[in-house]
């Protein structure tokens, strides 16, 4: 049998599978106290949707609409896989909420508090995440080509470098609300912080990767530093950029919202999850950290569509 | 090394060189170079003299791994040399690669994945600050002459291995340099091809008077192309035979290549590498 | 063979907690038979959320907090109440002519949240002050661990505890006549503090409430010793600073300033008014999202303190 | 114009001069010096307001140059002078056993032993991740969107969590702070790494793939050798943020010891030194370590046959 | 595609093989393969219909860009075809891969950067399990076979183009393989290297009855080596014309070169070389 008929067959018993184990697992006699019938019921489905995803993603589809059709279906259904098990644990074992909410109830308060998650979506990262990273990113990428253009820069600078690297955000938080005020621009300095540093290290490394003939070519054209720069090494130099890119736009998130602990005005993803964890509200607290995912991934697929852009020559991308 | 640093004023007023003719573009005296490696040392070029006159097509001719790479790379000061004097337009290699006296066609294509194929063409002239309209121009003239007409759009990886070659090919030829350094370059082509190539290279040469250092691996190539023809022998690389070839005239039909003429260099040549190889196994 | 108990702090480390650790560096728990573990807290514990995963018998906790959890599903009980008195305050500089409360208008305040915003926001609910950064109100910060924002003027008033912010303050170059403060002790919005919490069911074994009732009274008999000796639990807390961060001087002044906010009639029992009272005012905080929208039911229990001999 | 010159060249090699820039000593003092200049200056002009106010809360009045070394000396800088770090540095290093609790090299110690063990866990999983990306297509495209959505969770948010969580199953100590440093810093190897693992150009692999290689041996014999410069820059970055990771994973333990403690309880007294001094342990710490994988970068290059720039 | 798919048995009993003569070693009906591009489609193969019997030594020529590196990539399982029927030792190509029929040597070298010579040369051997002592035997004498004596511990960037393409032949013939496919093996090779390389190779298919597959832009050496030359013009890639040699015999001295039946068959594949031409400009 393809993979095609095997995940095709399987995957609406699957889905009923889950349907019904919800419904089970809401149901007032199991919830909380289910048994091990249950829980192999779901064991069993665990299988079956395993064998499912694979025959789905081993599927060789002829257009390509189809193919990325399939390809968003998959981490889609392994992503309601993944909430299936967590609602199911979470109900069926009856896990305090102050632990563990479950997702439906994470969803109905997300649902709820829209207004309110707004208004912490622009000031984290809209005002914070994104200035941070842009001028972080930016800075990083700066000191790299300077230390490359001076040479006894890089000596000096590059071990310097190193020295921001570890700069834990927890020490700086403070010192940056000292600096720059409660308000966003002290998370949006944390951030540069945290993410000069991948981008440094990963620029630095992209600088050192064109090989002897290429560079000869440039030597034989007789070809200045910047323009070498710009027509070989930059060039070469992306996949380690974008790798940097790609590091930084989870951290920079992290970054912002940690720095949040340490005195904001009262507004962002961070303030609310620290005063909701302290009235046990962990729904409004999981409330923003799937804010927070959906924000990252989205920011983490911008750069990623870009990457494949600009970097379509790479080997990693000619199968 | 001291040498090459020479006031370029020092070329012309070299007592061997007669005031006749004009300053040698190439001029190699006891050139040496040994690649350190973590095994010890690799004697490349050792005692090299050799001097090259302005539009001269020279052909190298070697065993594989004799040094002809190394000796062009020296003048094309991608490489320094140990020891030796060597002065490229009167002046050192650098300063003459800084003037952009020459174009390289190195044995491997070298285009650069990113670009198309009508870009990697381009690159020279871009560097060199050459109007689009133009770049365009010259581009697609190239294109044409190595035959890779409707490929401009192509991406490097796309080609085979002898249309990237090609490609190089015309990407060094459009920018017209005054030298060109050609390791190689018609070793992945066919014989129509490069046969039709090699003609098209003689009328270049004979039209824009260039000077061509030309490295080959084809003895009938050699001789046909060359005004002068280097012969060289491994392992220290040195030369071994220069033999001139100026006598076939500058402008050759492939015919000549059944003429006694023809056919008695070529033998000269062959005898010459045969040696080279007889020190090697 | 002794019983184990393991109590979840607050916070970290400091004479705040000095009856715990003296109770267990004076043998007083191992008196009454018990092996107790104390775990320090910080700013990123929530002690409900220790205990509730297991990870402690009982925890010290402000009773907002505590209220809070029970409202959201763990019930947790108040068994006895060693802080008698609320130690926060509103500490404001003198230079920018806040002298009353009604001062307050449009200034720039530093609260902690993370739970101890409430008695603060009963406080602007009954002055009229809306909190939420519109015209007429105040303009809240959320406040970080120091009192950085006061000396730098980032805030005109910061929060402060009698015992411990307030002093660095002072240390930082502050006279007292250069601060004004307002104690939520005056202001009629104290809630209560530091008390000890356990998970309700617990509470139907009598071997955990005889436990506790000998957790208890050792606890108190720590706090007693403190009472009388504060320097030299001082240097007890200091012993058991891992972080090797706390000054004796800091550690010893708290001490003092502890010993006033202690209940001191023995037991440590709960006051049902101050109950009553620290409910009043967090219903009264009112707000879009209130800590507790009801009176909550069987919060307290005098079970372990009626079990002390 | 033939030349039959045989002898070898004895001329001593002159390549060598590139091989001389060996020490990088002058250079870092050089922008060590000019980093410090710019420090100082910077110091004077951010203290400058709160020393006046200090004087002026003393009542005491004094001239510029009393006050521009006074900026230079304050308890509560908003920037410490150099030599403030400095001093603190020593007091906390040479002046004391390492045993001691107020030994920075102590609390260093701690932090280190998390970090490592963190790092040790991340690169595993990291890599393990990534090898699982590169060769099973339904995990590339179902696991990599969480693995996103996992690195944006704020991981303050959840590291009490966590803890709890492990404490309850009782797991305690070193491994709880060491997962939270691992679940942040495997990130940037599996990034790193999957880019690497694919870097392989298409004739390279058409080469295994003619010997019909096993993935396995594809993997060690071509994938892995040609991903060492993704794989070095992911791990100079991950072991820098073990690093902050293993720092944040000791605020919820109650920062009893380790580096975070220090910056928590530094910036919780309002000892402004005392953090810029932790601050410093970390990043010396920091470029220790990332230097000490830029060696071992350097010593796997040559064995690999890389040819010096 | 679905063709390749068909169980081996399949193969022999195809009609219109002779059950007198072993099955082909390649089978090739009908073969089409297109490139997809964005700017389009380049149609690489078309319509390729070649039987090779076991131990034949057949050349492969034909002008730039006509489809040979392609349709040896086929055969090797590394290339899809998009119509058309393939069988190789009578089974698909991917299961004739994964028994290890066949060694392949690129037109470009593809050696590991980060591997010795040596270590490259015994990339093969350590994939196929040989113990480390044969290893080391084999790799000393292929290396030696290929006049690279003495190099073993350089790395690929230390050495010559030509050097690098002779490390690897020797990858290449270490693990002694019974069908060989060789793009332009000695493309970068002088003559004298060339021709010893060229008795080498015969000898071995002469003793081991290989089967070969070489790609070649020299007529001469293709009509030396070869027991039957195959002709391809460009866009569409098709055969043109098929030529049998075997009648020079399996054992040849370079002088056969010299004979008309040699020259004959040298005339034939430049006038299909040419013709392919025509086609292209
Ligand atoms: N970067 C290097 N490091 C060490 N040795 C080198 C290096 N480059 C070349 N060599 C050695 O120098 C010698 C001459 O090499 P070169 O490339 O000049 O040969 P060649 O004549 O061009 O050969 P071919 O015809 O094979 O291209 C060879 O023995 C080679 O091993
Ligand atoms: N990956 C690819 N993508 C698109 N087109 C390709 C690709 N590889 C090869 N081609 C095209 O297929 C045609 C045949 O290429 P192939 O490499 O088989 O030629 P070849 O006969 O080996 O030429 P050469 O003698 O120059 O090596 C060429 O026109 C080339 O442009
Ligand atoms: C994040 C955070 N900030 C402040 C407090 C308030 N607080 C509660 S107990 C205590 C110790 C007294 O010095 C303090 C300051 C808190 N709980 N959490
Ligand atoms: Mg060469
Ligand atoms: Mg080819």
């Amino acid at each position: 049998m393809t993979g095609f008929h095997r995940g095709g067959i399987l995957a609406p018993f699957v889905l009923l599978g889950w349907i019904y184990a919800l419904i089970l697992a809401h149901s007032p006699n199991v919830a909380g106290q289910a048994g091990p019938v249950f829980w192999a019921f779901v064991s069993a489905l665990w299988l079956a949707a395993a064998v499912a995803l694979n025959g789905l993603s081993n599927l060789r589809l002829k257009t390509p609409g189809a193919r990325r059709f399939l390809g968003l279906c998959i981490p889609i259904l392994f992503g309601a896989f993944l909430f299936f098990l967590w609602e199911v644990i979470v109900v069926g074992a009856g896990v305090p909420s102050v632990l563990m909410p479950a997702p439906s109830a994470i969803g109905s308060r997300f649902a709820a508090s829209l207004p309110v998650l707004l208004e912490d979506f622009l000031q984290t990262f809209v005002k914070s995440v994104l200035s941070g990273y842009m001028i972080g990113c930016l800075s990083g990428f700066l000191v790299a080509i300077v230390a490359d253009r001076i040479p006894f820069l890089r000596r000096g600078l590059l071990p310097l470098g190193n020295f921001v690297a570890a700069l834990p955000v927890i020490g700086i938080a403070p010192i940056m609300v000292m600096w720059f005020g409660f308000d966003w621009p002290s998370k949006a300095a944390v951030v540069v912080v945290m993410t000069f540093f991948p981008m440094l290290v990963n620029t630095v490394a992209g600088l050192a990767a064109a090989g002897r003939l290429e560079r000869d070519l440039m030597r034989s054209y007789a070809a200045g530093y910047w323009t070498t720069l710009f027509k070989l090494r930059l060039p070469v130099a992306l996949p380690f950029i974008f790798n940097a890119l790609k590091i930084n736009s989870t951290l920079a998130l992290i970054g912002a919202i940690v720095a949040e602990f340490f005195g904001t005005p009262i507004v962002g993803m961070g303030f609310r999850i620290s005063i909701e964890v302290a009235r046990m509200s962990l729904d409004m607290v999981w409330a923003e950290i799937a804010l927070a995912a959906i924000a990252g991934s989205l920011f983490y697929g911008l750069v990623a569509l870009v990457e494949r852009g600009a970097t379509f020559w790479h080997p990693s991308y000619r199968t | 090394m001291g040498g090459s640093k020479a006031p370029s004023g020092l070329a012309a007023a070299r007592p061997e060189s007669d005031p006749a003719t004009p300053a040698p573009v190439v001029d190699i005296k006891d050139l040496s170079l040994t690649y350190e490696a973590a095994d010890g040392p690799v004697y490349a070029l050792s005692n090299v003299n050799l001097q090259i006159a302005e539009g001269e097509f020279v052909s190298f001719i070697g065993p594989s791994g004799c040094g002809k790479t190394t000796l062009l790379r020296v003048i094309a000061d991608l490489e320094q040399p140990n020891g030796g004097h060597i002065h490229v337009n009167g002046v050192s290699p650098s300063e003459a690669r800084v003037r952009r006296d020459y174009g390289f066609i190195f044995q491997a294509p070298a285009l650069y994945p990113w670009r198309t194929i009508q870009k990697n063409v381009e690159l020279p002239l871009e560097i060199f600050g050459i109007s689009k309209g133009e770049r365009r121009e010259r581009s697609r003239r190239q294109l044409e002459l190595v035959n890779l007409k409707g490929f401009e759009k192509k991406f490097p990886w796309q080609l085979s291995g002898g249309m990237q070659q090609r490609a190089s090919i015309a990407r060094a030829l459009s920018f017209d340099p005054r030298l060109l350094l050609m390791d190689e370059p018609f070793g992945a082509l066919d014989e129509i091809v490069r046969d039709h190539l090699n003609e098209q290279l003689l009328k270049l040469w004979d039209k824009t008077r260039k000077t061509v250092l030309f490295v080959t691996h084809s003895i009938p190539e050699a001789v046909f192309l060359s005004s002068m023809i280097v012969v060289m022998s491994p392992r220290p690389g040195r030369i071994i035979d220069i033999i001139d070839a100026s006598h076939l005239g500058r402008e050759r039909k492939l015919e000549i290549r059944e003429t006694p003429e023809f056919l008695k260099i070529a033998h000269r040549v062959r005898e010459g590498l045969r040696a080279g190889h007889s020190y090697d196994d | 063979q002794s019983d184990k108990v393991t109590i979840q702090l607050k916070w970290v480390t400091q004479a705040q907690f000095a009856g715990y650790y003296v109770a267990k560096d004076k043998g007083f728990y191992k008196e009454a038979g018990l092996d107790v573990t104390i775990k320090p807290g910080g700013p990123d514990i929530a002690p409900p959320q220790v205990i509730a995963g297991g990870g402690a018998d009982v925890v010290v906790d402000w009773m907002p907090s505590a209220l809070a959890a029970r409202e959201k599903g763990v019930p947790l009980v108040n068994i006895a109440q060693p802080f008698k008195k609320s130690g926060m305050m509103l500490t404001c500089r003198a230079e920018t002519g806040i002298k009353t409360p009604q001062d307050l208008k449009g200034r720039t305040l530093g609260v902690w949240f993370s739970g101890n915003e409430y008695p603060f926001l009963a406080w602007m609910a009954k002055l009229g002050y809306k909190t939420d950064g519109s015209a007429g109100g105040v303009k809240v910060l959320k406040q970080g661990f120091n009192v950085d924002p006061l000396i730098q003027k980032q805030a005109d008033c910061i929060s402060t505890m009698t015992y411990n912010e307030y002093w660095q303050v002072i240390d930082a170059g502050f006279k007292p006549e250069q601060l004004v403060v307002f104690k939520y002790e005056d202001q009629g919005v104290a809630t209560l503090e530091d008390g000890l919490y356990v998970m309700q069911d617990k509470l139907k074994d009598p071997a955990f409430v005889a436990k506790m009732a000998k957790f208890v009274a050792a606890s108190q008999k720590g706090w007693d010793y403190m009472r009388q000796n504060p320097d030299e639990a001082a240097k007890i807390v200091l012993d058991n600073d891992a972080s090797g961060a706390q000054t004796e001087k800091h550690q010893k002044r708290m001490a003092g300033e502890i010993a006033k906010l202690l209940e001191t009639s023995g037991k440590g029992k709960l006051d049902p008014a101050d109950y009553d009272r620290t409910v009043a005012t967090l219903l009264a905080s009112g707000g879009d999202a209130p800590v507790i929208t009801k009176k909550p039911d069987g919060a307290w229990s005098s079970a372990v303190t009626d079990a002390i001999k | 114009m033939t030349t039959e010159a045989v002898s070898l060249p004895t001329r001593p090699v002159a390549r060598k001069a590139s091989r001389l820039r060996g020490g990088n000593a002058g250079p870092v003092l050089v922008v060590v010096l000019a980093i410090v200049a710019i420090w100082y200056a910077a110091a004077i002009l951010m203290n400058w307001r709160g020393t006046i106010d200090a004087f002026s809360r003393a009542g005491e009045q004094r001239s510029a140059t009393e006050i521009l070394f006074a900026t230079m000396e304050q308890e509560r800088p908003i920037l410490p002078a150099p030599h403030q770090v400095l001093t603190e540095l020593k007091k906390t290093t040479l002046d004391m056993p390492v045993t001691s609790r107020r030994s920075l090299p102590f609390h260093a110690w701690v932090t280190l032993s998390s970090t490592l063990l963190g790092f040790g866990l991340g690169t595993l999983l990291g890599s393990v991740l990534a090898v699982l990306i590169v060769h099973v297509k339904t995990l590339e495209r179902s696991l990599m969107p969480w693995i996103i959505s996992s690195q944006t969770i704020p991981i303050l948010a959840i590291a009490p969590i966590i803890i709890v969580v492990l404490g309850s199953i009782g797991i305690t100590g070193l491994f709880p702070k060491a997962i939270i440093s691992a679940y942040l810093c495997f990130f940037p190897i599996t990034i790193s790494m999957v880019k690497g693992l694919t870097s392989p150009d298409p004739m390279q692999r058409d080469l295994m793939r003619t010997y019909s290689a096993s993935l396995a041996q594809s993997f060690w014999k071509l994938r892995l050798p040609a991903s060492m410069p993704y794989l070095f820059t992911g791990l100079k970055v991950a072991i820098a943020i073990s690093l902050v990771g293993a720092i944040v994973g000791e605020l919820p333990t109650g920062a009893q010891a380790g580096l975070g403690a220090r910056l928590l309880a530094g910036s919780y007294y309002g000892q402004t030194i005392q953090i810029w001094a932790a601050l410093f342990g970390a990043a010396i710490l920091a470029s220790v370590l990332v230097a000490a994988i830029g060696l071992l970068e350097r010593l796997l290059n040559k064995t690999m046959g890389a040819r010096s720039p």
